[in-house]
């Protein structure tokens, strides 16, 4: 890694319906973590206490659209970030939470909150605070442009860094045999 | 034990703070609190705003895939999750006794899983309030200060 | 009756209801695989749908496996697997038929029905749905009802067809004028105007050698009618070459939207049409011969049918054809049944076996392996009909019209926005213009050339001329005034490539449906200039990878009006950066529902750009 | 390249001279001479389709599908060039996009065709919009499961259940993209026909939808079939994995 001349980039990312497995991955590239931080500055994210993203060079997205709070922060990452990057399968493709897709979401929120066996008069939560779901689970490049890709559920923690080190070398992301996964 | 959960009688006059989203834990949470003028806190709810279906849409696919399927509940404890799957397919195949080996392998899983993620939360996702306080700096309170503080 | 009659259990009693129709038309096919769509076709006519018990019948008395038979009965748009209703209404959807405004005698005729667009009635009388062009563009809109067409609809005559439905008045009682279908033919040239004694073409051929008549046909430079324009000479040279049994067959698909000159040729002209297929037969030395009629053209068959018996019996066609004893030749009808990419002569070889009408692999091409893999000369009807007068008057006489590339004369069948729709026969060579003048058309913005497939040419273009040499044309000439929007007539296009694509390879089966999906956010006004590059990515993709001219073709439209009629596209491109293809708000529209909420956290801005 | 009568005819395939016998389409030979062509729909053991187009190659110029193109002495024939390689990925998105490919939970995952192809062409997102179609799951035989959910329509099994097992098991029905696979039973249901596991109609379908029961995600992680090496270098999956 060439010495850190340049100004820091500022990085930002979240998980939108995901199960935060590609952040975990991303830690796994362990002690590479601290070459890192020397190239770039954590913005919004889970790993920081920082609420909203600010304007940052790149935003990494894991997760798909599962809900309307998910499309606000994801347009919120869309409009702040220059660079967009979809990481993990719920990202790119939808993911597993896109397996509900062909079930009527009627059917699914019956299943979930009233013909549960054990549950006493369930009902469905109307509490304002909770965002609605979707009828349907999307990817996010259907509804933002998304600038880099990272397959996986999770992607390992070498096909991210990887990726990131190309996007920072200024290279097209390559990611080869052994890398690039789907599951 | 159970009780009436707190609720406030007039939530529409109160003040709303909201801790959204709550941030260096692993999963989709938010935190919203309604005080009064003279800050006493009427309400506390921890809304987990993520609802995907799982319930509903295994059914239907074969049953040997349900584990895998359920490993993405969570990024950080995809092994319980899993474990829970295979001990419901137990009782579906019939496999009521397990074997010595198989019980010692799904232990050891579970005590891995719970060595990494104990070991993450506490190194990555905790560590910034105990080393630092938890009214540090909120742009240094995280990995990248402990990493600076304490190499 | 079969021999276990005697134990007539509830079962094999509802079976013998299928046998009963089914047994005589399996006996008319010669109980052949091969004719296996006009048994279904026919078996349809019968009982209104193919019934399982039904496709157990002809499994077995067909020896073939039951999912040859679905699989072929699924791909035709107009054989059902399910009930569609004793009254089955297909209002036909041409971009030439929404200008006339069928869509809403379509919403009135299923409000008088009580009956959703695209299903059956809860009585099961009726449903009604749309189809591609069914050919009656000059007189339309038009609509087919149990494959009968019935054209010129206004609201008076929605109101009385609703009212017959109601009573279940057999069509056979309708009021004659419903199907009164008009030829419409407004300006005749050599093909139309010249008188053909039947026989006449035949005896004149007879009288040279075979390759005399064969040397007429090449020095005529006669090219394809169908549109792809290649030389009829060669390919007759080619396919008498070749050797085996030899097949003739006319492609009277006539899919092609806003084309329907062969609806005419068949109507009145059929003399000269089944005569050319008869020159054709002398000439590649086939006894068998096949018209492949379109399934919208039904109410033509019985008509055809009378002009075949009346040649066999002017010795024209059957055995020792005019006295030739070693000329025997005769013609077959089949009717396809809604599928555009028959018109493809090799997907319309498969459909003439009994299967699904997809594309065969080319090389090798049908005249050295067609039919049964048999040397096959396919040609448009109109192509037939000009080889019998050169067969009369020679090919001089007709290389001398039109140009030296284009020889001949060309049936135009014009529509759209011009006072006089109809059949316009001219030389090769003829101007635009010259036939919008003809036509009577004014304020013209645009005219679509040889149908979806073809070049849609604007106002500055009108000087440029039919003929092969610049605009080919298979007849189709739709006229749009200044009235009309042309990003609407491209969408139109897409989606009927969409609902005709056979399937069979990726690039068009799913390319034209992605197609379809960005034309349809354009026109919701999600569109933005990334959405462009995508059509012109997909177009590259589709017209590099497809198999056969229907993926090539699918983005001409879109293609053409994006270069000629820009506007249309920019004031639907209402955002600069990417905004998703499906309304947001609209997705939480369930969720609302059922949790009875609406409050603002319960709703998304409609359009959020992204840079 | 003047063709002497001892050396046997060849053609150039991105610069290398690949000799063929007369017959043999251009995959064939190149195949035969270890040089690798994306293709799904092609299977050495059986007649040519030529329907997913991913083996498109440029023969002397002009695009055609090598499955079904004959070789001919001197052709001169692209096929690892930048612009076939990213149609070639356009095509895998649609099939991608087409249907409902979970990788995460799919058992074929690691011995899918379809999967190792697209890491061949370093296909890294769907790009299209997802068509999300509702596609049943056929587990009515007691040995063997159908997910159409995969299904590319590639009719791998139509042809090895008609000209190998004799038992025309599998058609395709439908038309456009409402094109899909039956089977030959009038319940619809695998249980109800001749299928049988031994056919060699249960072995090849190169993605998740003709899959053995109960046997699904044996071969752990790191050991499948294109884990260890990619679909590029294996000279064909003749063992059918899982």
């Amino acid at each position: 890694m060439e010495a850190a001349t340049k100004p820091k980039l500022r990085v930002a990312t979240t998980s939108l319906a995901g199960c935060f497995g590609c952040h975990m991955s991303f830690l796994d590239i362990d002690e590479r973590l601290f070459d890192l931080v020397k190239l770039v500055e954590f913005d919004r994210s889970p790993l920081t206490d920082i609420k909203h993203c600010g304007p940052c060079d790149i935003g990494i997205i894991e997760g798909g659209l599962c809900n309307a709070e998910n499309v606000h922060v994801l347009r919120e990452f869309r409009a702040n970030c220059k660079t967009l990057i979809a990481i993990g399968a719920c990202a790119v493709n939808g993911g597993l939470p896109a397996q509900r897709n062909h079930l009527s979401l009627a059917s699914i929120l019956e299943e979930v909150y009233h013909a549960q066996h054990g549950l006493v008069d369930g009902f469905i939560p109307n509490d304002p605070e909770l965002p609605l779901p979707l009828d349907k689970v999307h990817p996010i490049h259907e509804v933002v442009k998304v600038d880099y890709f990272i397959p996986g559920c999770p992607p390992s923690g070498d096909a991210i860094w990887k990726v990131l080190t190309d996007l920072l070398a200024g290279r097209e992301p390559e990611l080869g045999h052994g890398l690039i996964h789907y599951d | 034990m159970s009780f009436a959960l707190e609720t406030a009688a007039h939530p529409e006059n109160l003040r709303r703070v909201a801790i959204d989203p709550v941030s260096r834990v692993e999963g989709h949470g938010k935190v919203t609190i309604l005080l009064d003028d003279k800050n006493k806190v009427h309400q506390v709810r921890l809304h987990i705003v993520e609802f995907r279906g799982f319930e509903k849409f295994i059914q239907g696919r074969p049953y040997w895939e349900v584990p895998v399927m359920v490993q993405r509940l969570c990024g950080i404890c995809p092994v319980s999750h899993h474990l829970a799957a295979s001990k419901a397919l137990d009782a579906i195949v019939g496999a009521h006794h397990l074997t010595p080996t198989a019980e010692k392998m799904r232990r050891l899983m579970h005590y891995g899983q719970i060595l990494q993620s104990h070991a993450l939360h506490f190194f990555h996702l905790c560590s910034p309030d105990l080393l630092f306080g938890f009214d540090s700096d909120v742009s240094k309170r995280n990995i990248v200060g402990i990493a600076e503080k304490h190499p | 009756m079969t021999s276990e009659s005697a134990k007539k259990s509830p079962m094999t009693i509802l079976k013998n209801i299928h046998a009963e129709y089914l047994e005589p038309i399996l006996q008319h096919h010669r109980h052949s695989v091969n004719n296996l769509l006009q048994i279904l076709r026919e078996a349809q006519e019968h009982y209104g749908y193919i019934h399982a018990d039904a496709i157990d019948h002809l499994s077995v008395a067909l020896s073939v496996p039951r999912a040859k038979i679905e699989g072929v009965a699924g791909f035709y748009s107009f054989i059902y697997l399910q009930p569609r209703g004793e009254y089955r209404v297909l209002f036909s959807d041409n971009i030439t038929d929404r200008m006339l405004g069928n869509q809403g005698l379509l919403t009135s005729l299923c409000s008088q029905l009580w009956v959703e667009p695209g299903k059956i009635s809860e009585d099961g009388l009726v449903s009604i749905a749309t189809t591609s062009c069914t050919g009656l563009c000059d007189q339309g809109p038009a609509m087919l009802v149990n494959n009968i067409a019935v054209n010129r609809l206004t609201q008076e005559r929605i109101n009385a067809i609703a009212e017959l439905i109601r009573e279940r008045v057999p069509l056979a009682a309708w009021p004659a004028d419903f199907f009164a279908i008009e030829d419409n033919i407004r300006r005749k040239d050599i093909l139309l105007s010249t008188e053909l004694t039947p026989g006449a073409a035949l005896s004149a051929a007879l009288q040279r050698s075979i390759e005399a008549t064969l040397h007429e046909i090449k020095t005529s430079k006669l090219r394809g009618r169908g549109g792809a324009g290649f030389s009829t000479g060669m390919k007759w040279e080619l396919c008498r070459n070749a050797p085996g049994d030899h097949y003739v067959v006319c492609n009277a698909d006539e899919g092609e939207p806003g084309t329907f000159k062969d609806r005419v040729l068949l109507n009145s002209y059929a003399d000269k049409v089944f005569e050319g297929m008869t020159v054709c037969a002398r000439v590649i030395g086939a006894r068998k011969g096949f018209l492949y009629l379109r399934g919208e053209y039904r109410y033509l068959f019985d008509h055809l049918q009378a002009v075949l018996s009346r040649r066999r019996q002017q010795n024209l066609l059957g055995q020792g054809i005019l006295g030739c004893a070693d000329f025997d030749f005769d013609i077959d009808i089949h009717l396809g049944a809604g599928a555009y990419v028959c018109g493809e002569e090799s997907a319309l070889i498969e459909s003439l076996e009994g299967k699904r009408g997809t594309p065969r692999n080319r090389p090798p091409f049908p005249v050295t392996n067609g039919y049964l893999d048999q040397p096959t000369v396919v040609n448009n009807v109109e192509t037939f009909a000009a080889a019998s007068l050169i067969a009369l008057n020679g090919g001089d006489w007709y290389a001398a019209i039109g140009t030296s590339v284009s020889s001949g004369t060309k049936l135009l069948s014009v529509s759209g926005d011009c006072a006089h729709p109809g059949i316009y026969e001219y030389p090769f060579g003829t101007s635009v213009a010259q036939v919008l003048a003809d036509c009577g058309a004014s304020d013209t913005q645009a005219v679509q050339i040889s149908g979806a497939s073809g070049v849609c040419v604007a106002a500055q273009e009108f000087g440029r001329c039919i003929g092969f040499e610049d605009l080919p044309t298979a007849g189709a000439f739709m006229v749009f005034d200044h009235s009309r929007d042309m990003f609407e007539v491209a969408r139109n296009f897409v989606h009927f490539f969409a609902h005709e694509s056979c399937g069979f390879c990726t690039p068009c089966r799913v390319g034209t449906s992605l197609l379809s999906n960005m034309m349809d956010k354009f026109s919701h006004g999600h569109g933005s200039p990334y959405d462009f590059a995508e059509i012109e990515n997909l177009n590259g993709l589709l017209q590099s990878m497809s198999h056969c001219g229907l993926g090539h073709s699918a983005c001409n439209p879109v293609l053409d009006t994006i270069a000629k009629f820009r506007p249309a596209y920019d004031q639907r491109m209402v955002h600069q950066g990417y905004v998703p293809a499906f309304d947001l708000d609209r997705a939480l529209s369930q969720a609302r529902q059922m949790t009875g909420r609406d409050d603002t956290g319960a709703h998304l801005e409609r359009d959020h750009e992204s840079k | 390249m003047s063709q002497n009568n001892n050396q046997p005819a060849s053609f150039e395939l991105d610069g290398k001279t690949i000799p063929f016998q007369a017959g043999q389409t251009i995959i064939q030979a190149a195949m035969a001479a270890g040089v690798y062509i994306p293709h799904l729909c092609f299977n050495p053991e059986f007649k040519p389709h030529g329907s997913c187009k991913l083996c498109t190659v440029k023969a002397n110029g002009r695009q055609t599908a090598s499955c079904t193109q004959q070789a001919q002495a001197g052709m001169v024939v692209e096929s690892d060039t930048k612009e076939l390689n990213d149609e070639r990925r356009a095509l895998l998105q649609m099939l991608f996009v087409e249907g409902n490919h979970f990788c995460p939970s799919c058992e074929k995952s690691g011995n899918c065709q379809l999967q190792a192809t697209a890491y061949e062409m370093d296909m890294m997102s769907p790009h299209f919009d997802h068509f999300f179609p509702d596609r049943p799951v056929d587990a009515s035989h007691a040995e063997y499961l159908l997910d159409f959910n995969r299904c590319i329509l590639c009719s791998l099994c139509v042809r090895a259940s008609r000209d190998v097992d004799g038992k025309n098991v599998f058609a395709l029905s439908g038309r456009g993209i409402k094109t899909h696979l039956i089977v030959n039973a009038r319940s619809g249901h695998l249980a109800d026909t001749d299928f049988s596991g031994a056919d060699k109609a249960a072995q090849v379908c190169p993605v998740g939808v003709i899959l053995k029961k109960r046997v699904g995600f044996a071969v752990p992680i790191g050991e499948r079939s294109f884990d260890q090496q990619p679909i590029s270098a294996t000279p064909h999956p003749m063992k059918q994995e899982g």
